[in-house]
């Protein structure tokens, strides 16, 4: 009987720490799974902002060359289709998939092409880092 | 009457009517002639300001205002009421008319005769119905003066308008934007805060309205007609903001705001306006915003990248310290000064306890400016910094830490040392002193130099702090500096310990009486290797270098009389020793004896009892050793005696005529006589050990030089004298000098024996004794130079030189005589080099005869003089001169110009600058080298006439970097890097070609050349290149 | 060794600045240059000196790259720092430029003429390789971009007979791009170098590409038809030149006449080697025929060989300078 | 770099500078060639200022004598530098301006190696690579911005 009694004590730190740990354990899965929730979804924000700041743009210039029918127009369009055609086709929403930064990488090749064909300047700061200050 | 009337009227018409300004001068000219008064001015005028046109009566007082601005002086009290009256009404008037209401209103504003009560009625309707700022920037200054012109003269009266007075101003200056308006606003602010007006409930408005410009940020325009700077401004807003503690609680939070910006003039602006408030303020003022302002002086000081900031940061700090020692200590309130304190050393004292981290400098610098603040600051600042101090120092082991702690407590005893005002204040080291001489001893003993020297110059500032070194702590720091003294090789220690040793002299004598001397001078006498062949060189060289230390160690400790009395006895007894051979001292160590006692005679505070003991002992003992030497005759070299040697006998001549110049008139008279009767009558009865042949005749051997080389003494002896000293047979002494120098063939002798003479010409009075003297010498000598046979030419031409700078120093009209020969003599086949070369002599400053220390008659800018009567006779001479002989005078040119002052040599070298040029692509090297280095100075902010040369002046400089000799090299390099300070859109063009001409040096086979080249090509690089110029 | 290089010709082409590349025209009687002082300059032969022709100045704000003739030899096409490719028209004895390529985010490192006129290669910092059709009325549009590298892309060079493009990068890889449905795709990914791979030039066939990089080595690669996928290609190395090159490697040239490969070295050489007849197609072997070790002052930066007069070689380097050499092959 | 802007390395460890070189008598004498050495590679890059501290490459111990070697017969020159942590994002830009430092003033026969002293940066392999690349040097040089801090680098400290 009386060594129960001593057990509870003799093994007491052992309990103890067998307890922090439960409960730090715990927290930390917890703390991991809002970081790792907050990584993610800040993420993909980005991704998405970025492809459909691209659909947008091509949206609009195809419905502005719609008419036209002269060949350069032709090309565009058919450059534009393509873009659009890229952006339908990339598994933008499975963020596993290996093909994603691939694709990205074509999408964004895409569209610096098309903004040289329509002459526009591709600076569009959040999009497209242009790479100046002390990089070189 | 009438008649006048009526041209008055005519007057009034022309003015009003026919606009024809110059009328206005007219009109004042008569009331100044009392043709008419101003009352009827007024009248005439009647029509005209009652007219229904705001024009025409604008055209009315615009007159009336001009005439007031000539002759307010002469108006009656009862004259400057009336119009004051009518000013007053007017200012309701028309706003065209207003500028001119004001102007006269300006001008009654000066009048002595303003009647009481006057002043307040004209600033009252002037507030009420004047918006000032919607004026132009000259009426808002008709206002301004107006105000300052009052504040003199009616200050009683302003004062009774009360806060009225404040607010009229505060609105008026409300957007005020030009700087000459701004100036004098903020003279009116600063008078309303020093005469303390009454602000009323109006203080924060009139701090805003004059704190919004704070800080000043103001460039003026390129060609500014008014040449306001951004200075004055800051000057006059400071003197505002800073004028009374009323403003403490806006400023304060201000400059904590504005030490945030990342504008440097901004930040500095801000830490000097700290400073000057707080020194305004009292404890209480401060209280509330002591955290802020220290979390910005910390940043400022921690994280600065510029020296300006980091200094104004910290006296900004010692000044906000006093200022809360200020504060009087009673039981109730706080102790602000040991809470703010407590802020410092929170965040200050732990990083000295990182002696290898960036922070420990700041920090420590931080501290120190707040322990320097007063007393009472440094007692609490020591108490809590040295004990942790202390404690590292000896926990540590890696040498640069210890050093960094003990330069840490270097600077802070010096910081104390300023703070401590009274004398007989105990050290606040006191309770440290003997952790911190052990702190000293044991660095002293280290094996690193560089923590020797540092100890050295801890235990200096030690012993200045009053009574704290006890006699103990003396006699044992006196123990190891000569222990170093005797032992450590490193120079640069030895250089410490014999400073250090010097400045404990001075301040405790007796110690190194007994102990320092004699352990020195046995050392010195002591023969370690008598025919011991044995012995290592380097042993040899080494005891050498002891015998070096010590002499220079006697010399550096004698200060007090006590301490020399002890120390010249051994210095002479090298000489006398070396002389007669009982101990082996070489030639050096002789000189070296020579130099310690020309030290000494130089600054030992000089006494009646030093006087004595060189006018008794020294100069007889030298001078006898000297002619025992001579006596004894030229064996060769090295069995004959050190004392004959050139060497030693020029360096005996500085202690003799150094000891002269300093000696009392009546010992200056005895010695003088002395030193004559020796050399003409061979009179030795005053010399020591008295053992000569009788009648000696020193200035009569020609044939033994070791005897008339003695002449150099009787140099030093006479041309160091005081003008008052009355020179005995001096005709005869003077005939003989001159025979000597002209015949002698020795050339110590002889240029010894003109430079006597010369000394003694240039301290001769004026008169036809002097002139016929003068004759007399010029005549043998141009015989002489004119004679292209004669083997003395070179004799002449030396005592040419010396007699013309001895009479050109003087201003002497003769001395152009001889300068105009020496000008002759550069087209001379044989002596022209030497006379180009003889103008440096000329220009520059001799140092053992014909300076001011020796009394000589020198009078100021004699250089520029020469220089401006002579240039000219030069350039024409350079024309005229045939090809071969040019260089002569260029040489002789860059010789002068050398030697002129910079602002003298910028404001001549526009005419001469072609000529400077030409000099630069002479062949002769020494001309290059001279001429290079007389521009260099020049090109630190060059004259325009330079710039407008630049092309010339750069190709020139490019063809001189591949010369043959590397000195010319360096020189023209480093006048190109001088350029590149030039104002970049003039050099930029040149910028391509320089860099290129730089790139081949940088592969010089001289080292120097290539670091004169690398920096000059970084400099050219930074031109017009973005973060560079 | 019989052969040698001997120095026809030494002219300071680029005063104060670096002469990075030179071009011979189609028919071989202009030499273009440019370098960091961005401008370009044309050289032609008189009687047996050579003369800069023309200064084509101020159409690029940074220094210039590379320069490349039309296979036509009336068009110059200038790749800059300046983020942008120049195209120059031939005018009688003049150039004018006549447009301005623009669409990459930082310095053009190299321009390419397709063997059919009507396609401009060009190639960036910004990892991007771009292909740009020219119409009858000089309008030039962009027909692809390529992202296929992970770095700086250093050179592109066309093959001289088909429409077939190979890129080179500070990724260490090399790229061989086809068309196919008007998009251009990277074919074939050759690695095997350890750094940066600075150039390339395919033999006269066509069949084999020369490349030269920062590891020291020069190596050779030729095309198999691939067992794999139909259409696809397979480029296999063959051969390694190691042990020849003291630093760098920035330029090898094989010569359409001759056969013989040249390299420009920032060991300031410049070295000629020539494959051996006898050795077996599929392990190759090359051998050092002629090299000057001090052949420019500074690093020898760019070789090309004259297109139509066999053996005659210019070289540059980073001190300006060009230097015109014959190389002489025992007869 | 004063503005509050934070520091990486706020109070980064400072070393004693080595004082100016002795002149020696043969460096006065016209006649005997004085090579280039270690010393006078190392005095060129010593005095460099960090882009971050108001302090020289010296005092962060970012350079060092040892790891200077110089050969003036085969015209080579090699510098270790050493980051002041091992993340320091101004490695890059330290090393090239120290390379620039050296290319404006070493006779151009000189070959120049920039690298980080081994297994002193996480990137080491990268910026070598950068350094090494003369065609990336010399646009960073024309790249204004970039310039700018380089000759801020270079440019001798009112200090």
């Amino acid at each position: 009987m009386s060594e129960d009694l001593f057990d509870s004590i003799v093994l007491a730190d052992e309990r103890f720490r067998g307890e922090g740990y439960q409960q730090g354990f715990e927290q930390g899965t917890h703390r991991g799974l809002l970081e790792g929730r907050r990584h993610g979804a800040c993420h993909g924000a980005k991704l998405s902002a970025e492809i459909s700041f691209y659909y947008g743009f091509a949206i609009t210039w195809k419905c502005l060359l719609q008419q036209n029918t002269d060949v350069k127009s032709r090309k565009r369009l058919k450059t534009l289709e393509a873009l659009l055609g890229l952006i339908q086709n990339s598994p933008h929403h499975d963020a596993q998939s290996v093909k994603l930064q691939e694709d990205m990488e074509k999408l964004r090749a895409k569209f610096r092409q098309i903004c040289s064909m329509l002459s526009v300047p591709a600076d569009f700061k959040d999009y497209i880092k242009s790479s100046e200050g002390t990089s070189f | 009457m009438a008649a006048d009337g009526a041209a008055l009227l005519s007057l009034v018409e022309e003015f009003v009517s026919g606009l024809q300004d110059s009328k206005a001068k007219d009109a004042a000219t008569g009331v100044r002639d009392g043709q008419f008064t101003i009352l009827q001015l007024v009248e005439a005028l009647g029509l005209s300001l009652t007219s229904s046109q705001p024009h025409t009566r604008a055209r009315g007082v615009q007159l009336l205002s001009e005439v007031l601005q000539d002759c307010y002086g002469n108006l009656t009290e009862r004259e400057v009421e009336v119009l004051i009256a009518f000013y007053e009404n007017r200012l309701k008037d028309h706003f065209v008319i207003t500028p001119h209401v004001l102007n006269g209103l300006r001008a009654l504003t000066k009048s002595t005769v303003l009647p009481p009560g006057s002043a307040v009625s004209m600033l009252r309707s002037l507030f009420q119905d004047i918006p000032v700022q919607s004026l132009k920037m000259e009426e808002r200054s008709y206002v301004y003066n107006m105000l300052i012109s009052l504040m003199e003269s009616r200050e009683a009266e302003l004062k009774g308008l009360g806060a009225d007075f404040v607010f009229g101003f505060v609105q008026s200056m409300d957007g005020e934007r030009d700087p000459r308006n701004l100036l004098l606003a903020f003279q009116i602010a600063n008078n309303i805060i020093r005469r303390s007006y009454d602000l009323g409930t109006f203080t924060e408005e009139l701090f805003e309205v004059t704190s919004c410009y704070f800080p000043i940020d103001f460039t003026p325009p390129p060609n500014d007609p008014h040449g306001i700077t951004k200075e004055e401004l800051i000057q006059a807003l400071r003197a505002v903001l800073t004028g009374t503690p009323k403003f403490a609680e806006f400023l304060l939070p201000l400059i904590i705001e504005k030490l945030d910006s990342d504008v440097q003039s901004a930040k500095l602006d801000s830490l000097q306006t700290l400073t000057a408030c707080v020194s305004q303020y009292e404890h209480k003022d401060l209280a509330e915003f002591l955290e802020g302002l220290w979390a910005s002086l910390r940043r400022e000081v921690f994280q600065t990248s510029s020296e300006k900031i980091e200094s104004a940061g910290l006296t900004a700090l010692t000044a906000l310290t006093s200022c809360l020692s200020r504060s009087v200590l009673n039981s109730d309130s706080e102790d602000s000064l040991r809470t703010f304190l407590d802020l410092v050393l929170n965040d200050c004292k732990h990083h000295l306890c990182e002696p290898d981290l960036k922070l420990v400098w700041p920090s420590a610098k931080l501290l120190q400016a707040a322990c320097s603040a007063s007393t009472r600051a440094s007692h609490i600042v020591t108490a809590a910094v040295m004990p942790s101090l202390i404690e590292q120092y000896s926990s540590r082991t890696q040498c640069s830490h210890r050093r960094t702690l003990l330069e840490v407590v270097q600077r802070f005893v010096q910081s104390v040392k300023i703070s401590q005002s009274l004398e007989n204040e105990e050290s606040v080291f006191l309770a440290f002193s003997q952790p911190l001489c052990n702190m000293v001893f044991s660095a002293l003993t280290e094996s690193n130099s560089s923590l020797q020297i540092t100890a050295t110059s801890v235990l200096t500032s030690l012993a200045q702090q009053t009574g704290l070194l006890l006699d103990s702590d003396i006699e044992l720091a006196v123990d190891h500096l000569t222990r170093l003294l005797l032992t450590e090789e490193d120079d640069r220690v030895s250089l410490a310990v014999v400073e250090c040793a010097g400045a404990l002299a001075q301040l405790y004598p007796a110690a190194f009486i007994t102990k320092l001397i004699p352990r020195l001078k046995k050392e010195m006498f002591s023969e370690p290797m008598e025919q011991d062949n044995r012995r290592e060189p380097s042993e040899l060289h080494s005891h050498n270098a002891v015998r070096q230390r010590c002499l220079s160690a006697l010399a550096a400790v004698s200060k007090q009389p006590s301490v020399v009395l002890e120390s010249t006895p051994v210095l002479l007894e090298v000489l006398s020793s070396a002389h007669t051979g009982s101990a082996s001292f070489s030639v050096e160590e002789v000189v070296l004896a020579c130099r310690s006692l020309q030290r000494i005679a130089e600054q030992v505070q000089d006494t009646e009892k030093t006087g004595r003991c060189f006018h008794d002992i020294i100069i007889p003992r030298l001078l006898s050793l000297a002619l025992q030497a001579a006596l004894q005759g030229e064996g060769s070299s090295g069995c004959r005696s050190p004392l004959v040697e050139e060497v030693v006998l020029s360096a005996m001549v500085p202690v003799i005529s150094t000891s002269c110049s300093r000696l009392q008139p009546t010992l200056a008279g005895q010695t003088a006589s002395r030193a004559v009767s020796l050399f003409l009558d061979g009179d030795v009865s005053f010399l020591p050990d008295n053992s000569f042949p009788s009648h000696i005749q020193l200035l009569k051997q020609g044939d033994s030089w070791s005897q008339s080389q003695m002449v150099c003494l009787l140099m030093g002896c006479m041309c160091s004298l005081p003008c008052s000293v009355e020179v005995p047979q001096v005709d005869q002494l003077l005939s003989q000098l001159e025979e000597m120098s002209c015949t002698c063939s020795h050339p110590l002798s002889y240029t010894a024996a003109a430079k006597c003479f010369a000394g003694l010409v240039n301290k001769r009075p004026l008169g036809d004794s002097l002139d016929s003297l003068i004759q007399r010498t010029m005549k043998r000598v141009c015989s002489e130079l004119d004679c292209t046979t004669s083997a003395v030419r070179t004799q002449a031409f030396t005592l040419l030189i010396w007699v013309a700078k001895a009479l050109l120093l003087r201003y002497h009209p003769l001395s152009t005589a001889l300068t105009d020969k020496l000008f002759s003599l550069l087209d001379d086949a044989e002596l022209g080099a030497t006379a180009a070369n003889g103008f440096s002599l000329l220009m520059s400053d001799s140092v053992d005869v014909l300076n001011r220390s020796y009394h000589a008659d020198v009078r100021i800018m004699y250089r520029q003089r020469f220089f401006s009567e002579n240039s000219a006779k030069l350039v024409q001479g350079f024309n005229a001169a045939p090809q071969e002989k040019k260089p002569n005078y260029l040489k002789a040119l860059s010789n002068i110009v050398n030697k002129l002052p910079k602002q003298v040599q910028v404001t001549e070298l526009p005419a001469l600058l072609s000529l400077l040029l030409e000099a630069l692509s002479c062949p002769d090297q020494g001309v290059q080298l001279s001429t290079l280095s007389c521009l260099e100075p020049v090109l630190i902010d060059p004259p325009l006439a330079l710039i407008q040369q630049l092309e010339a002046l750069v190709s020139r400089l490019i063809a001189l970097i591949c010369s043959p000799a590397m000195n010319v090299r360096i020189a023209s390099l480093r006048c190109i890097h001088a350029l590149s300070r030039f104002p970049v859109h003039e050099i930029l063009p040149f910028r391509a070609r320089v860099l290129q001409a730089l790139a081949p040096p940088l592969d010089d086979r001289k080292r120097l050349v290539r670091s004169e080249a690398v920096q000059a090509r970084g400099e050219w690089f930074l031109v017009g290149s973005p973060g560079g110029r | 060794m019989k052969e040698a290089l001997v120095l026809v010709h030494r002219l300071g082409a680029h005063p104060d600045s670096r002469c990075w590349f030179v071009s011979w025209s189609p028919t071989g009687t202009l030499l273009a240059s440019c370098g960091g002082d961005k401008a370009i300059r044309i050289w032609g032969r008189e009687g047996d000196s050579w003369v800069c022709k023309n200064v084509l100045q101020d159409g690029h704000q940074r220094t210039v790259r590379k320069v490349a003739w039309s296979p036509c030899g009336n068009y110059l096409a200038s790749a800059s720092f300046d983020a942008t490719t120049c195209i120059w028209k031939k005018k009688n004895n003049d150039f004018e430029s006549l447009t301005v390529l623009e669409g990459h985010e930082n310095e053009v490192k190299c321009v390419a003429w397709a063997p059919s006129g009507n396609l401009l290669a060009t190639c960036s910092r910004d990892k991007s390789v771009w292909v740009w059709e020219v119409d009858e009325e000089d309008e030039y549009e962009c027909v692809t971009v390529v992202n296929s590298h992970t770095q700086d892309v250093k050179h592109v060079v066309w093959h001289p007979t088909q429409e077939l493009l190979a890129s080179a990068s500070y990724d260490n890889n090399i790229c061989i791009y086809k068309e196919e449905d008007d998009d251009w795709e990277c074919r074939a990914t050759l690695q095997g170098h350890a750094s940066t791979v600075w150039s390339l030039s395919f033999d006269p066939t066509g069949q084999r590409l020369a490349s030269c990089s920062d590891d020291r080595t020069v190596k050779i690669w030729k095309e198999y038809p691939d067992q794999s996928g139909p259409g696809d290609v397979l480029w296999k190395c063959v051969c390694t030149l190691s042990g020849y090159h003291g630093r760098t490697v920035y330029d090898v040239a094989w010569c359409r006449l001759t056969g013989a490969l040249a390299t420009a070295c920032g060991d300031d050489a410049v070295r000629v080697f020539k494959e051996d007849e006898s050795s077996d197609p599929d392990q190759p072997v090359f051998s050092l025929a002629a090299q000057v070790t001090k052949a420019h002052s500074q690093d020898v930066n760019c070789v090309a060989w004259n297109p139509k007069e066999p053996g005659l070689l210019a070289s540059c380097s980073d001190n300006g300078e060009i230097a015109i050499w014959r190389f002489q092959e025992e007869n | 770099m004063s503005g509050g802007t934070r520091l990486e390395n706020a109070n980064p460890v400072v070393f004693q500078r080595s004082g100016e070189r002795l002149l020696t008598a043969s460096e006065e004498d016209e006649d005997v060639h004085d090579p280039i050495d270690d010393r006078e590679i190392f005095d060129l890059i010593r005095s460099i200022n960090d882009p971050e501290h108001p302090l020289s490459l010296e005092e962060l111990n970012v350079v060092e004598q040892v790891r200077v070697k110089v050969n003036d017969a085969e015209s080579t020159v090699e510098v270790e530098f050493t980051p002041t942590i091992p993340h320091c994002s101004m490695a890059t830009l330290i090393g090239l301006s120290v390379k620039v430092k050296l290319l404006r003033s070493l006779p151009d026969r000189f070959k120049i190696d920039v690298h980080i002293t081994p297994g002193t940066h996480a990137s080491e392999e990268a910026v070598n690579k950068q350094l090494a690349d003369k065609e990336r040097v010399a646009a960073a040089l024309e790249n204004s911005s970039l310039l700018e801090v380089v000759n801020q680098c270079l440019s001798t400290r009112s200090i």
